[in-house]
């Protein structure tokens, strides 16, 4: 057979992000310790650098080695999505970091995660989504215990690596059962081999692939592990799990089900419908008596899972290009808000929220992004929050109204809890007077997060039809 | 000028509004300009208003047709409301009579309210009330009307409390908005009523449409419902009984306000809104009955009560309730003519006597019990001889003008054949004529009481009285049974000429000389009231019930008290503790609650995560299979 | 429609191995990992059993491989891939327990609970 | 006359201040102020001129732009004002220039107050100037939290506090707003199904809705309902209002009660009653209905009250009542009514509550039996008071009578029975309104109080500025109803002709 001509401009995001990672890998051992700051300019500045690239080759689509490497514009729309979110992740955590360890380590292995989730955005096949997935996985576990020396974060490590590795050992045991019942990994082949003769075992088979997804997107029944993770990780990497990780798995997600499971999507439909009920409503409920910042922003994040299985629902399109949406407007509202909470971390080395007392009078602006970042995730107009949900529940509005009516009263209950955190900031006094300055980097991270959030929010029309382009090419295959 | 007064009719209310405007908002600082303005826009309405009254009773057409200027006011599809000034001999008679009382007791008040802080503000007040009153007289339409009724209403309150941090004169305003806002209701409702079935609320439009009422396929009983409902609205503003209560505590005003607004016009709007709506009660004889026993039982219940009162203002007050009884008797029976000449003749000489009283009241610096006063004739002459014309006129003595009117009444009672209504209003009569001059002879005669020095009110004051005095006397002639001028103008559906009933006219005047004798008897030929004390031990009973008037207001204040503001505390309870304690705070409660159980599950243990998530697995597995139709199926499917 | 069933478990063949047999074993060595994660106090042993329940899923992707896919070696290929995760994932791990237990003086996962509720 | 972009100044007027008076020092107090004042004074001006300018020969919506905004959900960024909206946006103008003065003397961080009351004010003006579902929408909710914040800064707190208070305000509201929304998405897919392409101005959802189903358009309604009834305070839904109007600082209880809450009803005739006809034909009694005991539940109730902005907060639920009948009548006359009343009543709640709030202010409570004989101490706060108390209670030749009147025929014609209820209110309007009056102004004056300040310089300006409309509006209606003739006219007309029915009128 011929050689297949391998057209690597489409690889172009995924070699220069790591060639990227690995050269800061090796600086790092060159470069003396001292002088390791630059490094993390580097890093961002290559960041921006891929991003472009990535914006670059938009219009340029196909699939590599068979299909086990899809290039399409809703896998660049995700790439795109986690590149933005790293970058902004970079950008906001340089002085963070540099008081618990080594800023080439940390770029580096955040550099290596994006680059899992760039494969996973175009995985074809079960070996490349693994692949990327452990990739992706394994970074974020060194990073989650990123502070050595500190108690909490190596706990979140120990906890995060043992039931992520038992996840993935679930997953991989339902992608073998998967690949021996359809005698293929390719996704469109097993999408034809189950719409041809499904069996329990198969589906056994895809329910462990879904809980294993269902774990990295923190999906009630499989969310247990996010609290605890998220609280204790260094809060960058919160944010970053919470954004990246999160919408890499709904990326999957969404090629192997919708694309790939028309033939036995029919009865899974309810079934997402229900767990995405149940997550919402259990995200929310536990928000409300939390009280430190990080852990009532995870489970706020749960809920936002919630809302984005909303759009899986309906395997359609519509759906496809709601998740879209909201993946990468929930990108800004999460890291916006976790930026805050960092920084307000490494002056005042607290997360809990009775300390965030004053925060208006010490950095206006500080408050100004937590507050429009957490209403974002509300979904309150004019925030971006809003048009999102309004294009999630739009889809189901149809065949599950009960869920849209869950939804949106209980997002409105999850405002109950945004607004507990700002009556801390904005009514009580501070304890000590002084103003929190910002450093350049984390204020233009802050600024980004909250004019897109506002942007999005107040016109949505030329991200939307970006959107629809790229929900469209996703049918194509 | 007739013809120029006839055109701009429309100035006589806006006159005394622009008094207003200009003392609130510009001259307030300056007491005699403020007056000044007030007095001056008075007379030169009452100016217009003699030439308007000229014009119309030289055009008798307008009995029958009335003058209209209107124009409108605001409308949408299905509603047109119009605003306008409307001329017939009724309305230019209230017209003359408003402006002209109205004149000579602002000009009083000049000397009245002297040294009085409020001094501007009450001119202003009264202004304004003059404004309200005569546009309620000129109304075209029973909404404009209503804005005028509602307008006295309120300037009554603000003169009622004129002296507002006297609590007593807080309540009494409150009592009388609130009385005459129930009654109001009713007026309201009727006015919807008639709305509704007649498309219109223009008098003329109504006086055309009502007569024929079956076309507008309305039933009699929904025209008598109708009647009744507008009827509530007169129950209250004119003091009629049950709603009589606020008028004596209205007594808290100043005088003058007394005597222009609780004498001589605004209660008497009552009877000129019957008046005016004529072929409304004209088709509902059932609801006509209740006005006239309404007036009759009024008149007589009123009459019974002043008997006793001690205080100079309120015996005049339950005289003024029991002569609206009169008129509302005189309507009830059908003779507009004779309802509307007692309000006339009734105007000049309660306006008269209330005005006296206010002089006697200065110069005793607001003593107001009659027993404590006594031989003011001589120190205070002026005052005293008016007030006997006022107290002759009102008893009906000819040929001062009360005489003429209240023989009207009871003449046109006997021949409507009300025997009881008649014989009632004549034992009224009696009672009036005692109990008037019962405060005559304990005021004004017998011994002087040493702690009192009183002493003659300034001209401004007494001016006003001499002129009163005279229309007291003359205001009458102009209907006498012999040359009835009066009816030939003031009538409903045709003239109605009293035949001279020279019974009728002999019966009162010896039931008054009655009346007067026994005062005499009682109050001024025994110097020392032993007879009449005696009197009152022996009814003891009877003695207290009148004096407490009957009670009635203590009922209200119970009613009041109990039923309204207990009801209101039920609602606002069951608002704060069921409606938001339970529902609302319950809710909110709960899903706290459910939060808080469900965050205790996450125990920090790992393996109990690993445990949910591998049940959780088990679970989807179980629904999935459960749902879809795949347990048929052989376990493993087909395979290669 | 009509499925083309083979039985994978053949009385007359059973003494022959066949696929069931690799599936059974896989699915057996799955269920005691999994035991052993949830029940086994101590990190390490809790790895170990994460990594048997690894082994497993490379039996089958072999076994399959050989049955179900006989031309190409897809499974071989994926089983290869999962062997080299895991043994970084193990790295890892042991490198983070080693960590904490310099930080606690202690490796039962009991004692791993500042973060909860 | 598209010239020149008049309603997006008059929208944008108070941004721009607020964007100023970010970048102005803490310490600039008098200056953060005149700016606030100037912004806001703009857009009056300016409502006023397109009031006055709006042809109500032509009617329809006029002042038109037209941005094409969300392409896949059909929304434009459609400014346009008609009949309906006019005289709420004239309200919302006015009231905002007079809250400004009415919070003159707030001196706690001046700034953040300013700005958060300009984005308040410029919410709610955006529902109003808007003809498109979405952007009704974005401005809807755009107000919640400003509110809260002011609430929970420079609130009070009284029998609950302002932190309660102002919490139950925005999530009892918010969840409201929940039910609204899923009516509004089912409302857009199905219409959008119904069209082929998505259509989100009003006039296209009410072509579209024509054709859905009438168990759509039912509970579409129901759940709009609940979330504008809820926003109007309609019973049993109302219990935010009172507490959230005492929690509240002066400016806040103004334009809440004043205007926010007609949201609620503008809404309601706006968007469900205009697009869902048939159900509004099928709710119309339970509307009136709830309306009624709204009436009455909450006036006895505020008869009941000692706290002055109480005795408001249950009187304004109360008057919405009437609102709530008046819509239910689903005739011209009603929603005349309807929305003249929603103006006056916006009239002069403002005016009641900046009036209390400067007795507050300078005798630190509202506790009646502790107030009394302020007639002589402070006579043009107290005038103002009673001018808005006999407002209250409907006194011909004020604003509120004749709106009054309307709502009364037309609710009569359509539910009379149930209307003699509403109107037996009056009474009680009367005693509570007269009482407050009476015990916190009249009677003995009481010494501590001889050394209070009457307003003057500023603070007058809610004074007269409201107090001129309340007058003017009362003697000259008609400059209120020949607009509002020009939105109601046309929007009966559609209805009846969706119900396929003719109206009484």
């Amino acid at each position: 057979m011929p050689v297949p001509v391998v057209d690597l401009s489409l690889l172009a995001p995924e070699i220069a992000l790591a060639v990227l990672a690995t050269a800061i890998l090796i600086l790092g051992l060159i470069v003396p310790k001292g002088s390791r700051f630059g490094l993390s300019w580097l890093a961002i500045v290559g960041l921006a650098g891929v991003l472009g690239i990535t914006l670059a080759g938009w219009e340029n689509q196909g699939t590599l080695y068979e299909g086990l490497f899809i290039v399409d514009q809703y896998a660049i729309f995700f790439k795109i999505t986690f590149l933005v979110a790293a970058f902004l992740v970079a950008l906001g955590s340089q002085r963070y970091i540099e008081r618990i360890g080594d800023q080439s380590e940390y770029y580096s292995v955040l550099l290596f995660a994006a680059l899992g989730m760039l494969v996973m955005a175009s995985a074809g096949d079960f070996i490349t989504l693994y692949l990327g997935l452990e990739l992706m996985t394994i970074a974020f576990i060194i990073l989650v215990c990123f502070n050595r020396t500190s108690a909490r974060s190596l706990e979140a490590g120990i906890k995060y690596i043992l039931l992520a590795g038992m996840s993935s050992a679930v997953l991989l045991y339902g992608l073998s059962l998967v690949y021996g019942l359809s005698g293929s990994v390719l996704i469109p082949e097993v999408a034809q081999a189950v719409a041809r003769h499904p069996s329990p075992a198969l589906i056994l088979g895809m329910v462990m692939l879904v809980a294993g997804l269902g774990f990295k997107i923190s999906a009630v029944p499989f969310h247990m592990w996010a609290p605890d993770i998220y609280e204790g990780a260094p809060t960058p990497i919160t944010a970053f799990l919470a954004a990246g990780s999160k919408a890499a798995s709904f990326a999957i997600l969404l090629r192997i089900f919708v694309a790939a499971l028309p033939g036995v999507w029919a009865y899974w439909t309810t079934l997402v419908a229900i767990l995405a009920a149940v997550t919402i409503i259990v995200g929310n409920l536990v928000a409300i008596p939390q009280t430190n910042i990080k852990r009532l922003l995870a489970y706020s994040s749960i809920a936002q899972a919630g809302y984005i299985l909303v759009g899986l629902v309906t395997a359609e399109a519509t759906g496809v290009k709601a998740v879209m949406f909201y993946a990468f407007l929930y990108v800004f509202a999460t890291v916006g808000a976790f930026t805050v909470a960092s920084c307000f971390y490494s002056v005042t080395g607290s997360d809990e929220i009775k300390d965030y007392a004053g925060l208006s009078q010490r950095s206006p602006f500080m408050a100004a992004v937590m507050v429009v970042c957490m209403l974002s995730m509300a979904g309150i107009p004019p925030l971006a929050g809003f048009v999102g949900k309004f294009y999630l529940f739009a889809t189901v509005v149809n065949d599950y109204l009960w869920l849209v009516f869950i939804g949106l009263v209980m997002s409105m209950v999850s405002v109950y809890y945004y607004l507990k955190v700002t009556l801390v900031m904005y009514r009580d006094e501070p304890v000590d007077n002084t103003p929190i300055k910002l450093s350049g980097p984390v204020a233009v991270t802050l600024l980004i997060t909250m004019a897109a959030t506002l942007l999005i929010g107040i016109c949505p029309g030329p991200l939307s039809e970006a959107v629809n382009a790229a929900a469209n090419t996703f049918f194509l295959h | 000028m007739v013809e120029y007064a006839m055109n701009h009719a429309w100035l006589i209310p806006l006159l005394p509004t622009l008094a207003f405007v200009a003392i609130i908002f510009l001259t307030r600082p300056w007491p005699l300009l403020s007056a000044l303005i007030a007095v001056g826009a008075m007379l030169t309405s009452c100016f217009f208003a003699t030439f308007t009254a000229i014009g119309v009773f030289t055009s008798p057409e307008l009995t029958e047709k009335p003058l209209v200027y209107a124009v409108n006011w605001f409308n949408m599809p299905g509603m047109e409301i119009n605003v306008g000034i409307l001329l017939d001999p009724v309305s230019a008679m209230m017209m003359f009579m408003v402006t002209l009382v109205g004149s000579l007791i602002f000009i009083y008040a000049i000397g009245y309210m002297q040294d009085d802080p409020g001094y501007s503000v009450f001119f202003s007040y009264v202004s304004l009330f003059a404004a309200f009153m005569l546009l309620l007289v000129a109304s075209s339409s029973l909404v404009e009307m209503f804005v005028g009724w509602e307008g006295v209403g309120l300037c009554s309150y603000l003169l009622i409390g004129f002296y507002q941090h006297k609590i007593s004169a807080r309540e009494a305003a409150k009592k009388a908005f609130i009385t005459c806002r129930v009654a109001d209701f009713g007026l309201l409702l009727g006015m919807l009523l008639l709305f509704w079935n007649f498309g219109t609320l223009d008098f003329a439009a109504l006086a055309e449409k009502i007569p024929h009422f079956q076309q507008y396929n309305v039933s009699a009983a929904t025209l008598a419902l109708i009647a009744f409902l507008v009827f509530c609205g007169p129950i209250g503003k004119s003091g009629q009984f049950p709603l009589h209560v606020w008028l004596p505590d209205a007594m808290e005003g100043p005088t003058p306000v007394s005597a222009l607004i609780h004498a001589a016009t605004m209660v008497v709007a009552g009877v000129y809104l019957v008046a005016r709506v004529m072929f409304l009660f004209h088709e509902v004889p059932s609801v006509m009955q209740l006005v006239a026993v309404t007036g009759g039982f009024t008149a007589l219940f009123a009459a019974t009560i002043a008997v006793t009162q001690r205080e100079i203002k309120r015996i005049l007050a339950y005289s003024t309730i029991s002569q609206i009884g009169y008129m509302m008797l005189a309507l009830g029976v059908g003779s507009l003519t004779a309802g509307m000449f007692h309000l006339w003749t009734h105007a000049f000489f309660k306006a008269l006597l209330f005005l006296g009283a206010g002089s006697v009241l200065v110069a005793l610096h607001h003593k107001a019990d009659v027993w404590e006063m006594g031989g003011l004739l001589k120190k205070m002459p002026i005052t005293g001889w008016t007030f006997l014309v006022g107290c002759i006129a009102i008893a009906g003595i000819p040929p001062f003008a009360g005489f003429w009117s209240k023989d009207e009444i009871l003449l046109a009672t006997l021949e409507s054949g009300h025997y009881v209504l008649f014989a009632m209003a004549a034992f009224t009569a009696f009672l009036t004529a005692f109990y008037m001059f019962r405060l005559f002879f304990l005021a004004f005669t017998g011994a002087e009481n040493p702690a009192n020095h009183p002493k003659e009110s300034p001209w401004v004051m007494t001016v006003p009285l001499i002129f009163l005095a005279i229309f007291s006397l003359v205001g009458g002639w102009v209907g006498t049974p012999w040359a009835n001028v009066w009816s030939e103008w003031i009538f409903f559906g045709h003239p109605h000429h009293g035949e001279p009933n020279y019974m009728v006219m002999i019966g009162s005047v010896v039931l008054a000389g009655l009346g007067i004798y026994l005062a005499y008897y009682f109050y001024c030929a025994d110097r020392e009231k032993v007879k009449v004390r005696e009197l009152a031990r022996r009814y003891q009973g009877i003695y207290t019930l009148l004096y407490n008037k009957y009670y009635i207001d203590e009922i209200y204040l119970w009613l009041n008290h109990t039923l309204v503001d207990g009801a209101a505390k039920i609602f606002y309870l069951f608002d704060i503790y069921v409606v938001d304690g339970i529902i609302v705070n319950g809710v909110a409660a709960i899903t706290g609650l459910f939060g808080e159980g469900l965050r205790v599950t996450a125990t920090g243990r790992l393996q109990n995560y690993a445990l949910v998530f591998f049940l959780g697995v088990l679970a989807v597995f179980v629904v999935l299979a459960f749902t879809s139709p795949l347990l048929a199926g052989p376990i493993w499917g087909g395979v290669r | 429609m009509q499925i083309p069933v083979v039985k994978l478990i053949d009385p007359v063949t059973m003494l022959s191995i066949g696929p069931a047999h690799y599936v059974i074993l896989s699915a057996v060595l799955f269920c005691i990992g999994l035991f052993g994660v949830l029940a086994k106090r101590n990190a390490i042993m809790v790895l170990i059993c994460i990594e048997l329940m690894l082994n497993a899923v490379n039996i089958n992707l072999v076994a399959f491989s050989k049955y179900v896919t006989p031309a190409d070696f897809i499974g071989q290929i994926f089983a290869i891939f999962v062997i080299t995760v895991a043994a970084a994932e193990v790295g890892l791990g042991l490198a983070i327990i080693i960590a904490i237990y310099r930080n606690k003086v202690s490796v039962n996962l009991d004692d791993f609970d500042l973060l909860k509720w | 006359m598209g010239e020149f972009p008049v309603l997006l100044t008059i929208l944008l007027a108070p941004v721009a201040a607020a964007l100023i008076m970010a970048f102005l020092p803490r310490e600039e107090k008098l200056l953060i102020k005149c700016v606030a004042a100037a912004g806001t004074f703009t857009s009056m001006a300016l409502a006023f001129y397109t009031y006055f300018t709006y042809d109500t020969g032509t009617g329809g919506v006029q002042f038109v732009q037209q941005i094409p905004w969300i392409k896949d959900l059909g929304v434009t960024f459609y400014l346009g004002v008609d009949g309906v909206s006019l005289p709420l946006m004239l309200l919302i103008s006015i009231l905002g220039f007079s809250a400004v003065f009415a919070s003159w003397n707030v001196d706690h961080r001046p700034r953040d107050f300013f700005i958060l009351l300009c984005l308040l004010i410029t919410g709610v003006m955006g529902t109003f100037v808007t003809q498109d579902l979405f952007i009704f929408l974005l401005f809807y909710e755009m107000v919640v939290i400003p509110i809260y914040i002011l609430i929970i800064i420079w609130g009070s707190t009284k029998r609950v506090t302002k932190e309660y208070a102002g919490m139950k305000l925005t999530i009892y509201l918010l969840i409201g707003s929940a039910f609204l929304l899923v009516g509004v998405v089912a409302l857009f897919m199905k219409t959008a199904g119904i069209l082929g392409a998505p259509d989100m101005s009003f006039a296209g959802l009410a072509r579209a809705a024509k054709s859905l189903s009438q168990f759509d358009q039912i509970w579409m309604f129901a759940v709009m309902l609940f979330g504008f009834g809820s926003l109007i305070s309609m019973w049993p839904f109302h219990s935010w209002s009172p507490d959230g109007y005492a929690g509240a600082p002066t400016a806040v209880s103004m334009i809440h009660a004043g205007v926010l809450k007609k949201i609620g009803g503008y809404g309601l005739i706006r968007i469900a009653l205009y697009v869902l006809p048939v159900g509004a034909q099928f709710w119309a009694p339970v509307m009136a209905f709830l309306g009624v005991c709204g009436v009455v539940y909450a006036a006895m109730a505020a008869l009941a009250q000692k706290d002055l902005k109480y005795i408001v907060g249950y009187s304004s639920v109360s008057h919405m009542g009437y609102v709530m009948l008046a819509v239910g009548s689903l005739s011209v006359i009603g929603l005349n009514g309807a929305i003249a009343y929603m103006f006056a009543h916006g009239i002069m709640a403002a005016l009641f509550f900046s009036m209390i709030g400067f007795i507050y202010e300078k005798t630190h409570t509202r506790w009646v039996p502790d107030l009394g004989g302020l007639h002589r101490q402070i006579p043009k706060i107290s005038a103002g008071f009673m001018l808005a108390a006999l407002a209250t209670l409907g006194l011909p030749g004020l604003i509120s009578f004749i709106p009054e009147f309307t709502i009364f025929i037309a609710a009569f014609n359509k539910y009379g029975g149930l209307a003699v209820a509403a109107i037996a209110g009056v009474i009680v309007t009367a005693l509570y309104a007269l009482r407050a009056g009476a015990y916190a102004l009249f009677g003995p004056p009481r010494e501590e109080y001889d050394h209070l300040q009457d307003i003057k310089g500023p603070e007058l300006v809610p004074l007269v500025v409201l107090g001129t409309v309340l007058v003017v509006g009362g003697l000259l209606p008609s400059l209120l109803f020949n607009v509002i003739n020009c939105g109601t006219i046309p929007l009966m007309a559609e209805i009846n002709a969706a119900l396929q029915i003719g109206g009484k009128f």
